[in-house]
C-alpha cells in the first residue's frame, strides 16, 4: 500500500464526494463566521449610537 | 393654481354616497372635508386621487403649465400607512421618493419628521404615530402641489400633529393646496365642505 | 455551574465563549485522525475503493436524523417546558440538518455512480432522506417567513415534533414503496462494515463530524442569541425616539 | 433611481428578506417533481419518458400559485393605491413586478431543472432542452398569471381564484413547452411558437392586468 493509494477506476467519484463534503463544510464554517461578524457590527452601531441594553441601563435612568 | 369640481356624485355598491357636490380651491388654501361618518368624506378623498370614479360631474385642475393629471400632481395619505416591514425607515422612504417623483427630499424629509436617528431600523419596529410619520413624510420628500389627507391626524400624538401643522403651513406658503377629511380642528383655518344631510 | 444557568443567554455566551475553541481544536484532531484512517483503509471485496464515501456518507446520514431528533427535543423545550434557548437551538439546528442532509444525499449519489450507472436511483434509504431533506427546507421556509422569533418558534416547534412523529411512517411507506415496485434494493449501503479496518475509520469520521455539528451549532446558537440582541436593541431605539 | 428601478429593486429586496417569498416557488417545485416517482413508481424509463411533462407542469403550477400574493400584499398596505397615482404607466409598473417575481420565482425554477432532470433521469441532452423550453416558457407563464392575480385583487378575492381563472389559458405554453422540451423533430418548431407565446404575453399580459387594476376600482 504506498502512500497513494490505488482509488480504482471510479477514483473520480470518490474524490467528488470528498471535495463536495470539504465545500459543503467550508460554506458552513463561512456562513457561521460571517452572520457573527454581521451582528457584532450591528451590535456595535447601535452600541455607537448610544442604544444601551436594559441590564446595562446606568441605574439613575431606569 | 385653482382646483374645481362641480355636480360630482359617488355611488358605491347600491348607495349613493353623495350627490352634486362642488367647490373651488386655489394656491395656499386648506378645505376641510366634514361630516357624519358614511358621509362619504373617504370617497371624495379617494374620488380626487383617482382612486375611484365619479358616476357624474367633474373635477379639474388648473394647473397652468403641466399637462399631469390631478393624481399624478397629488399625494393622498388614506387610513393605511404604505410601509413595508422588512424594509427599513431609509429604504422605505427612499423608494416612495423616487417612485413617485424622484428628487434628493429624502434625507431632508426624514429629519422635519424627526425619525433621521432611526434610518436604519426596519419598519416593523416602528410604533403607530412614527408609522404614521414615516408615511407622512414622503409628501415632503417629493413636491406635488395638491395633498388628500384623510384624517391625517388620527395616528399621531400632539407633538406628531403639531409636527404636521407646521408641514402644512410650510406646504402652504410653498404654493399648495390641502383637501383633509378630519373630525377634530386642523389647526389650521380652513374653508369647509359638509357632506351628508345636516343633522 | 447547574444547567439552569445556562438558560440564561448572556451565561450561555460565556460558555460558548469558553468552550468553543476547545471544541474546534477536537474537531480538528478528530478529522485530522479519521482521514489518516481512511486514507490507509483497505478496498471493499465488491465496491473497490468507491468504499471510502461511505465513510462521509453514513456519518452524514446519521447525523441528519440525529440533528432532527436535536430540534425535536428542543421543540419540547419550547412547548412544554418554555425553556428561553431552546427556539434559538431548534433555530440554528434547521440549517446545519439541511447541510448534512444534502450532503448524506450527494455522497449517496456519488457512490451509488458506479453501481447503478446513473446519479440517482429510488433506493428506499435514499429516497427517506430526500424526503427528511424536503423537511428540513419546509422547516427553513417556515422559519423565514414570520419576523417575530417567538410565534416562528412555536409554529416551528409544532412542525418539527410533527415531522418527528412521521419520520418513521415515512420511512416505513418508502420502503414498501421501494419493495413494491423493485423487489429487494439491489443496493446495500452497508459494504463488509462489520471488518475493523472498516468500522475504525468509521466510527472516527462519525465522532468527527458530531463535533463538527456541536461547534457549528454553538456558533449557530451564539449568532441567533446575538441576532435576538440586535432586536431588542431596536424596539429600545424606536421606543427611545417615541419620546422625542 | 426611475421609479420603475425603485419598483424592481424593492420588489425584489422584499422577496429576499424575512417574509419574502423568493425560493417558495422552488421549494414547491422540488416537492412536486420528488412526488411523482413516489406516485408513479421508480421505473427509470418510464420516469424518463414523463420527465419533460412532470417538470412542465411542477414549473406550471409553481409559477402560478406565488402570483397570488403580487399584488394583495401591495394592496393591504395602501401601496397599491400610491402606486396607481405614480407618474410611470401602469402597464410598465405591473411589467416591472412580473420581471421581479420572475427573476425570484420563474429563474430559480429554471437554474433547478437540472438537478430534478436527474431525480427523473433524464439524458443530459433532454435535461438541458427542459431547461432552454422553461427558460423561454417561464415569462409567458407569469405574465398569464400577472392578469390573474390583478383580477383577484380587483375583486377581492384571493386563494384558487387566479389558478381556476388562469390555468385554461396556460394550455398552448405547457404543450409546446413539453413538445420543445421532448427532443423529437418537431421540437424545432414548438421553440419558435412557444417563444411567440411568450413576446405575445410579454405585451398582453401587462396591459390586461393594467386594465383589470384601473377597473377594478369600484
Amino acid at each position: 500500500m504506498g502512500f497513494w493509494p490505488s482509488l480504482g477506476p471510479h477514483a473520480g467519484f470518490i474524490v467528488a464526494a470528498y471535495v463536495a463534503t470539504v465545500v459543503v463544510v467550508a460554506g458552513l464554517i463561512a456562513w457561521v463566521t460571517a452572520d457573527y461578524e454581521a451582528q457584532r457590527r450591528l451590535l456595535g452601531e447601535l452600541e455607537v449610537r448610544g442604544v444601551k441594553r436594559r441590564s446595562q441601563q446606568p441605574p439613575e435612568a431606569a | 393654481m385653482r382646483l374645481s369640481a362641480s355636480g360630482l356624485t359617488c355611488i358605491r355598491g347600491m348607495r349613493v354616497v353623495f350627490e352634486n357636490i362642488g367647490f373651488e380651491l386655489s394656491t395656499g388654501e386648506v378645505m376641510t372635508v366634514i361630516g357624519p361618518n358614511g358621509a362619504g368624506k373617504s370617497s371624495l378623498l379617494r374620488l380626487m386621487a383617482g382612486l375611484i370614479r365619479a358616476s357624474a360631474g367633474r373635477i379639474e385642475l388648473e394647473a397652468g403649465d403641466s399637462d399631469l393629471s390631478l393624481p399624478e400632481q397629488a399625494h393622498y395619505q388614506g387610513h393605511l400607512d404604505p410601509l413595508k416591514a422588512s424594509l427599513t425607515v431609509a429604504e422605505n422612504l427612499a423608494f416612495w421618493t423616487s417612485y413617485l417623483g424622484g428628487g434628493l427630499g429624502a434625507e431632508a424629509a426624514l429629519v422635519a419628521i424627526g425619525l433621521e436617528g432611526l434610518a436604519d431600523l426596519p419598519a416593523a419596529y416602528l410604533s403607530a404615530g412614527q408609522r404614521r410619520r414615516l408615511s407622512l413624510a414622503r409628501l415632503v420628500a417629493v413636491q406635488r402641489p395638491v395633498w388628500l389627507l384623510d384624517e391625517p391626524t388620527s395616528a399621531l400624538d400632539a407633538a406628531g400633529q403639531a409636527r404636521l401643522a407646521e408641514l402644512m403651513r410650510d406646504h402652504l406658503a410653498g404654493g399648495g393646496m390641502i383637501v383633509a377629511a378630519t373630525h377634530g380642528p386642523l389647526g389650521i383655518e380652513a374653508k369647509e365642505l359638509r357632506l351628508g344631510r345636516v343633522a | 455551574m447547574a444547567l439552569i444557568d445556562l438558560a440564561n443567554p448572556t451565561r450561555f455566551l460565556a460558555f460558548i465563549a469558553r468552550v468553543l475553541p476547545w471544541l474546534v481544536v477536537a474537531t480538528a484532531i478528530a478529522f485530522a485522525i479519521g482521514l489518516y484512517l481512511v486514507w490507509f483503509s483497505p478496498d471493499d471485496y465488491q465496491q473497490g475503493a468507491t468504499v471510502k464515501i461511505m465513510f462521509i456518507h453514513v456519518p452524514n446520514a446519521w447525523l441528519s436524523m440525529v440533528v432532527w431528533a436535536v430540534m425535536s427535543v428542543a421543540a419540547l423545550g419550547t412547548l412544554v417546558w418554555r425553556h428561553p434557548l431552546a427556539d434559538v437551538a431548534a433555530k440554528s439546528a434547521a440549517p446545519l440538518g439541511a447541510a448534512f442532509t444534502f450532503l448524506a444525499l450527494l455522497t449517496g449519489s456519488l457512490w451509488g455512480r458506479p453501481m447503478w450507472g446513473t446519479y440517482w436511483v429510488w433506493d428506499a434509504r435514499l429516497t427517506s432522506v430526500l424526503v427528511l431533506f424536503l423537511m428540513y427546507l419546509g422547516l427553513i421556509a417556515l422559519w423565514r417567513t414570520v419576523e417575530d422569533p417567538a410565534r416562528a418558534g412555536r409554529a416551528a416547534a409544532i412542525l418539527t415534533l410533527v415531522g418527528a412523529v412521521n419520520l418513521p411512517i415515512i420511512k416505513f411507506s418508502v420502503d414498501w414503496w421501494n419493495t413494491l415496485h423493485q423487489g429487494a434494493s439491489v443496493f446495500r449501503m452497508g459494504g463488509s462494515a462489520i471488518d475493523p479496518t472498516i468500522l475504525r475509520p468509521l466510527l472516527v469520521m462519525g465522532l468527527a463530524f458530531s463535533l463538527l455539528f456541536l461547534t457549528l451549532h454553538l456558533a449557530a446558537m451564539r449568532n441567533e442569541i446575538l441576532r435576538r440582541r440586535v432586536r431588542a436593541l431596536w424596539l429600545m431605539q424606536a421606543h427611545a425616539a417615541q419620546g422625542a | 433611481m426611475t421609479p420603475l428601478s425603485a419598483l424592481l429593486v424593492r420588489d425584489m429586496r422584499l422577496a429576499v428578506r424575512i417574509g419574502g417569498g423568493a425560493l417558495m416557488g422552488v421549494l414547491f417545485f422540488l416537492i412536486v417533481v420528488t412526488l411523482v416517482p413516489l406516485a408513479v413508481g421508480p421505473d427509470l424509463a418510464q420516469l424518463r419518458r414523463i420527465g419533460p411533462a412532470m417538470l412542465w407542469l411542477g414549473a406550471l403550477l409553481a409559477s402560478l400559485l406565488t402570483l397570488d400574493r403580487l399584488f394583495a400584499a401591495d394592496q393591504e398596505d395602501g401601496s397599491l393605491d400610491l402606486m396607481l397615482m405614480g407618474r410611470a404607466p401602469l402597464e410598465l409598473v405591473v411589467l416591472v413586478k412580473a420581471a421581479a417575481h420572475w427573476i425570484t420565482t420563474g429563474l430559480p425554477l429554471v437554474i433547478v431543472t437540472p438537478l430534478l432532470g436527474l431525480f427523473l433521469n433524464l439524458e443530459p441532452g433532454a435535461i438541458a432542452a427542459v431547461a432552454l423550453a422553461l427558460l423561454i416558457g417561464t415569462p409567458a407563464l407569469t405574465c398569464i398569471g400577472l392578469v390573474g392575480a390583478a383580477l383577484s385583487v380587483a375583486l377581492r378575492r384571493g386563494g384558487l381564484l387566479l389558478p381556476v381563472l388562469v390555468l385554461p389559458l396556460t394550455v398552448p405554453v405547457l404543450i409546446f413547452g413539453v413538445a420543445a422540451a421532448s427532443g423529437e423533430a418537431s421540437s424545432g418548431t414548438a421553440f419558435m411558437i412557444l417563444g411567440a407565446l411568450t413576446l405575445m404575453s410579454l405585451v398582453l399580459g401587462p396591459f390586461a392586468a393594467a386594465a383589470a387594476l384601473r377597473h377594478g376600482l369600484e
